[in-house]
């Protein structure tokens, strides 16, 4: 069992009357990829919003590194160590490209604005930059505008943004979403890479080709409840999720193949 | 004694202020900026109504339905001026410096055509209302009058026709809006016609008692302080909001007299501080 | 590459700026007598630029009939908007643009007070129609204004007061530098002479409703009433009072205001409401003593209005400067400053001037009252 | 040779820069090439770029529109006008103090306005400003009220005293040279990439390290600053001042200039603001028409172009190089910008 780098514990969170979140539980050790999936509007956005801190948890705590982060504001957790990437991709527009990577690195080399002010370089990042935009597998012109890039090197950039601030944890919210297959293959490498360099991962996915095949544990959101947690066999196989996902009734999950692709 | 004129007059003045407010909520909710020459077009509001009733000598009918019209074509004027080329900018500001660029431009404009000396006007009805001591002049009347009942109108409009569902939908995003086939264009002149109604409404009843001249433009001041203490964007918010505006520039008068516009800014700032947005206004938080 | 473009750019944007624009100067002596003549002709005050223009252009209509030194006089007009940022621009563009023989500049104390240090410099005779304490205060010799200081604008509202016997006085005054320092001798006149100063407000600017301020008043239980302010505000306040039955009705009490409520642009726009009301001023459009009454009517005539009191102040100051010329046989600027200081007794059109240790000239003011909007005078108070 | 070559090919532009810099520095304050006329409205350009500096971090990096300049330039003048004529000050350790004692007091209204969000922010800047201009105009004992304070003395260090226009231009070059600089480098340090973030969207900017509430109020601390130094350089260059130039009307003023300039550039700021000084100057024949003019002019230009003139500097230069990109026909896969 490796060193525990995330805890969620019993988080409840609700809007108004919408649960979002209720006796929620998970943990994400070092080097795993921790799978989080459910259907449209399970509270799986909502719950990397609360581990990162952008909202407020309602009731239970969140351990970051042993570590009770639940009063933290999310600036605070992020130096701390949990990067995050978002739906769509957030970049700012109007700076360029390399600034927008250079805030990530910013992030690691926990700078202030005054000492950065004054000329002290952070690690020099392109060495490491150019490392991953080889496993990314597409090149790119400087003096490009951010917006003006193909959405799928978009994904994969962000990716590459929140790797690069070396989180020990993170937060991968649909990196796949709207990539063909062999830009999918290539955020399976950046993932790896990742747990190579000891962090651990929470991915947010629908492709289950992609989370079957590498996510080491899984959990299963319906309804802001975990309904089912384990490796990606013993989830294949469980009643609840297949109701969850397809309703009652005839298609079994079990033949594992027709639902896959 | 002193204190009922001092009500009475807060609340004359806060409608007055409301009635500027109205028309600037609803072009914060159609295009959500800061429309910084509002008190320009109130004024510009005043001077057309001088124009219609003075130089073409028009009954009081007559100057309603010629005002309307006129105020009608301003509105529409002033937004292709200022606001339409700039629709799709990335950047609200850009509007919000020309809407600056033509509260010089119309201060100017107003001066070069009607000349700089202020001219009168007299009131829809001459005189003073009685009683006691404490005096209200007619037109006040009309302006609770008049400035309620296009309040209400304006909340119908809103709330309870389809134009007004149209003109909500555009106002709070105005590309979902265009892809399920509203003409914007149309939704948002209509609403900045409408809005250089209320606020050429406003000057025409606020003419006869400050003199038809460009300084009128400064009660604007008020009636932003009143919409944003309200709640930015929410009718209902701007009026109480302009009413305690009213209140407090008048009750302001008991402690100090030359501190009391500060009086009504600091009473903004410590009011927005502790509830940053306003009272009405609804926190919304932002989706991640 | 991309930083050196935008500096590039910068610069050429700065050669641009200095290129253009550093017109000749004509030699002095020969050709017109240039006059630079500094006013708000656009912006808010844009009001005061028309009636000093119209006034000054009698004045040099009538002075070039037969020229200065059978010379002709030349105005050149810059716009300072009343402002003091826009108006040393506007003295410094004219000053190194044109080789001037006097300067002409606003009413506004503020804008006077912001170039009196290069009025010192350049020696040249400027007119002023400021009525600020500092102007009277001022060691600059060669600035004068055709107008009496607020502290002897303020000391004949006290002489009156006193005079009439009354007891209990409420005041209100604008914010600008008028309002405060006439409003500062008023009260300090008034104590002085053991009358109670019931009440003492100041309104905003941007104010145009003046009906709790007047409520005030009335509260005060006050049996005088003295306000001070510019013509923007004037009409405003006579017709808060009249409504208020201040200033008529059956318990209608003194009002007195200063030289703003007495002149044109306020009555008209006042209409009844200026009626009964008070002023002690320098200058009215219904005074019917020579020379004043015929250059009303010649003004009225060519203008179809009556004048203000910025056209009057602005005619006498240009007439003044020709006369101290023609006096001085020379345009030089320290021969006509001499000529100047020696005038003693010369009547203008709003009073008689005459040099008296301080920049102010104005030897008289008139205290009016307003009866079916024409302003009568009563008396003529001299400056003691 | 050829190291030497690389090095001029390298930064040739910062070359070009400092050798038209120093031409400009040495023709343009004579008598010849300018008169003092010009010369006061440059300089006055030049001290209006100080303080629209200030909202190049503010408003170009932070996006924050922000209506204090005026309110704090006035903080910035009268404390130099006061410290000086009052209290008898050399003016620079006058300038020091204010702009010193101005830069705390916006660490407090930085905090206490930044709990708002953009308009709401705006407004209350404007009050700020209205409220600044208030007390400065009644506040009679000490200010002087409407009729402002006479006689400030000019700038300098002991004898060595700026006598006329253009040995202030001297002193105001190197000034708005330094601020030019200054601007630049905070918008390559992180604080400028973190402002990028915090305007484009705060909840990214909160999650990757950036607290936004303590970075807006930085950014407002240092617009602080520069505006109450450029309020001190107007107090010593005009030697006279009264309320009326910190009003709210003027604060719009420099927003127009820094729109106009471009907002995404330091060297925006400064084309914007000599270009609006000597607008209204340049069309004064114009009379009374000038401020018409004045204002469609405004409208126009940000009708063509919303990210001022930079903003098309930029924009064309965008498109060049794309050209240029199209016709090289190999690429390197990462070419390491400047």
């Amino acid at each position: 069992m490796a060193e525990v780098l995330l805890e969620v514990r019993n988080v409840n969170k609700a809007f108004g009357g919408v649960v979002t979140a209720k006796e929620v539980n998970m943990k994400v050790e070092k080097g795993e990829i921790h799978g989080l999936i459910g259907p449209n509007g399970a509270g799986k956005t909502t719950l990397l919003n609360l581990i990162s801190g952008i909202y407020d948890v309602d009731g239970g705590q969140i351990f970051f590194k042993g570590e009770d982060v639940t009063k933290l504001p999310p600036y605070t957790r992020s130096r701390m160590g949990i990067g995050r990437t978002f739906q769509s991709p957030r970049f700012s527009p109007r700076s360029s490209i390399r600034d927008n990577l250079l805030v990530g690195t910013d992030l690691d080399n926990k700078m202030g604005y005054l000492s950065s002010f004054f000329g002290k370089k952070g690690a020099d990042f392109d060495k490491e930059f150019e490392e991953l935009i080889k496993i990314a597998g597409f090149t790119f012109d400087w003096d490009e505008r951010i917006n003006s890039l193909p959405y799928g090197q978009q994904k994969l950039l962000e990716i590459i943004r929140a790797m690069l601030s070396h989180p020990t944890v993170m937060l991968v919210d649909e990196p796949c979403a709207g990539l063909n297959m062999e830009e999918q293959n290539r955020v399976k490498d950046l993932l790896n890479k990742g747990l190579e360099q000891g962090m651990g991962i929470v991915l947010i996915e629908h492709s289950m080709e992609m989370v079957m095949s590498v996510c080491h544990n899984i959990s299963v959101l319906n309804f802001g409840e975990i309904i089912a947690e384990g490796t990606p066999a013993e989830i294949q196989s469980n009643q609840q999720v297949i109701e969850a996902y397809l309703g009652k009734d005839e298609d079994t999950l079990a033949g594992g193949a027709h639902v896959g692709n | 004694m002193l204190y009922l004129q001092m009500a009475i007059t807060g609340i004359s003045m806060g409608m007055l202020y409301a009635l500027m407010a109205m028309g600037l909520t609803l072009i914060v909710k159609a295009v959500g900026v800061l429309n910084f020459a509002h008190g320009q077009l109130f004024m510009l509001g005043a001077y057309l109504t001088w124009m219609l009733t003075y130089s073409l000598n028009l009954p009081l009918w007559g100057v309603i339905v010629c005002g309307i019209i006129v105020f009608a074509i301003c509105g529409a004027a002033y937004m292709f001026s200022v606001y339409w080329p700039l629709r799709n900018s990335s950047w609200k500001v850009t509007v919000t410096i020309s809407t600056l660029g033509a509260s010089i431009a119309l201060k100017e404009f107003v001066q070069i055509v009607w000349g700089t000396i202020p001219l009168t006007m007299k009131p829809i009805v001459n005189g003073v209302f009685h009683f006691g001591t404490v005096y209200l002049n007619y037109q006040y009347i009309f302006i609770i009058l008049i400035g309620g009942g296009l309040m209400a109108l304006v909340y119908i409009l809103f709330e309870k026709t389809f134009l007004g569902k149209v003109m909500q939908a555009t106002a709070q995003d105005r590309y979902c809006a265009e892809l399920i086939g509203i003409p914007t264009i149309v939704s948002i002149m209509a609403t900045y016609m409408i809005s250089m109604v209320l606020s050429g409404t406003g000057g025409w009843l606020a003419g006869p008692l400050f003199l038809v001249s460009s300084s009128l433009g400064s009660l604007a001041q008020k009636a932003f302080a009143g919409m944003v203490l309200g709640g930015f964007g929410d009718v209902k918010g701007a009026i109480v909001g302009c009413l305690l505006i009213g209140m407090i520039e008048s009750f302001g008068l008991i402690i100090t007299d030359a501190y009391k516009d500060a009086i009504v800014f600091a009473v903004l700032i410590i009011v927005l501080v502790v509830r940053p947005t306003g009272i009405f206004g609804e926190k919304i938080s932002e989706k991640a | 590459m991309k930083k050196a473009i935008s500096i590039i750019l910068v610069c050429f944007m700065i050669f641009g700026l200095a290129a253009c624009g550093n017109g000749g100067n004509e030699p002095a002596e020969q050709g017109t007598i240039k006059i630079a003549v500094i006013d708000a002709f656009t912006g808010d005050k844009a009001v005061n630029g028309q009636y000093s223009k119209e006034g000054i252009e009698l004045a040099l209509a009538e002075i070039n009939e037969k020229g200065v030194l059978g010379r002709q006089v030349e105005l050149i007009y810059e716009d300072g908007q009343g402002k003091e940022t826009e108006t040393t621009n506007a003295y410094q563009k004219v000053i190194s643009e044109h080789e001037l023989d006097a300067v002409i500049l606003d009413k506004y104390s503020s804008d006077v007070l912001a170039v009196e240090q290069f009025v010192k410099e350049n020696g040249l005779p400027t007119f002023c129609q400021g009525s600020s304490i500092k102007i009277e205060a001022s060691d600059t010799s060669n600035l004068y204004s055709t107008r009496r200081s607020d502290a002897g604008a303020g000391g004949s509202v006290v002489a009156f007061i006193k005079e009439q016997g009354l007891k209990k006085v409420a005041i209100l005054h604008s914010p600008d530098a008028l309002g405060q320092s006439m409003g500062q001798v008023v009260v300090d006149g008034l104590t002085k002479a053991g009358i109670e100063v019931v009440s003492d407000q100041q309104f905003a600017n941007e104010d145009q409703n003046f009906t709790n301020y007047i409520a005030k008043v009335l509260a005060s239980g006050c049996d005088c009433f003295v306000a001070i302010a510019q013509t923007t505000h004037s009409a405003q306040i006579m017709i808060a009072a009249q409504e208020a039955g201040l200033s008529q009705g059956e318990n209608a009490i003194t009002c007195i205001g200063n030289s703003a409520f007495v002149q044109q642009s306020s009555i008209q726009n006042a209409l009844e409401a200026s009626n009964n009301w008070y002023a002690c001023t320098a200058f009215s459009p219904t005074i019917s003593m020579e020379p004043t009454a015929s250059w009303i009517k010649k003004y009225n005539d060519t203008y179809g209005r009556l004048p203000d009191m910025t056209s009057a102040c602005m005619y006498d100051s240009l007439k003044m400067l020709a006369n101290a010329m023609e006096t001085a046989g020379t345009t030089d600027p320290a021969k006509v400053n001499e000529a100047l200081h020696a005038m003693t007794d010369y009547r203008g059109v709003v009073a008689s001037y005459g040099y008296q240790g301080t920049p102010m000239l104005s030897k008289a003011e008139y205290v009016c009252h307003i009866e079916d909007q024409k302003s009568i005078v009563l008396q003529i108070v001299y400056a003691e | 040779m050829d190291k030497a070559k690389s090095f001029v090919q390298k930064n040739l532009g910062t070359i070009i820069g400092a050798v038209v810099l120093t031409l400009v520095f040495f023709i343009v304050p004579n008598k010849g090439v300018v008169n003092a006329y010009i010369m006061k409205v440059i300089n006055l350009g030049l001290i209006y770029f100080v303080a629209v500096a200030g909202l190049c971090v503010i408003l170009g990096m932070g996006g924050q529109p922000t209506f204090s300049t005026a309110g704090m330039m006035g903080l910035g003048a009268y404390s130099v006008a006061l410290l000086t004529t009052l209290k008898g000050w050399a003016p620079i350790p006058a300038l020091l103090v204010s702009v010193l004692w101005v830069t705390l007091f916006s660490v407090v209204m930085g905090l206490a306005l930044f709990r708002l969000k953009g308009s709401y922010f705006s407004f209350a800047s404007i009050g700020f400003t209205s409220l600044i201009f208030t007390v400065l105009t009644n506040w009679l004992s000490l200010t002087g009220g409407p009729d402002g304070i006479k006689n400030i003395p000019r700038l300098g260090i002991g004898n060595l005293v700026c006598q006329n226009y253009y040995d202030y231009f001297r002193v105001l070059f190197f000034i708005a040279l330094a601020c030019y600089l200054i601007v630049q480098r905070i918008r390559k340090s992180y604080l400028g990439r973190a402002l990028g973030c915090v305007r484009d969207n705060e909840i990214a900017a909160q999650c990757m390290g950036i607290n936004a509430y303590r970075t807006k109020v930085i950014s407002f601390v240092i617009a602080g600053a520069f505006a109450a130094f450029a309020g001190g350089l107007y107090a010593l260059h005009e030697r006279y001042i009264s309320p009326a130039p910190f009003q709210y009307d003027q604060s719009a003023i420099y927003l127009i200039m820094i729109m106009l300039g471009g907002v995404n550039s330091t060297g925006g700021a400064l084309i914007g603001s000599l270009f609006m000084t000597w607008l209204p100057e340049r069309i004064r024949f114009l009379a009374a028409y000038s401020r018409l003019i004045y204002g469609i002019g405004v409208i126009i230009l940000m009708n063509v172009m919303p990210m001022g003139i930079m903003g098309l500097v930029d924009n064309f230069r965008y498109k060049m190089r794309k050209k240029m990109k199209k016709n090289q026909s190999a690429e390197t896969p990462v070419k390491e910008a400047e």
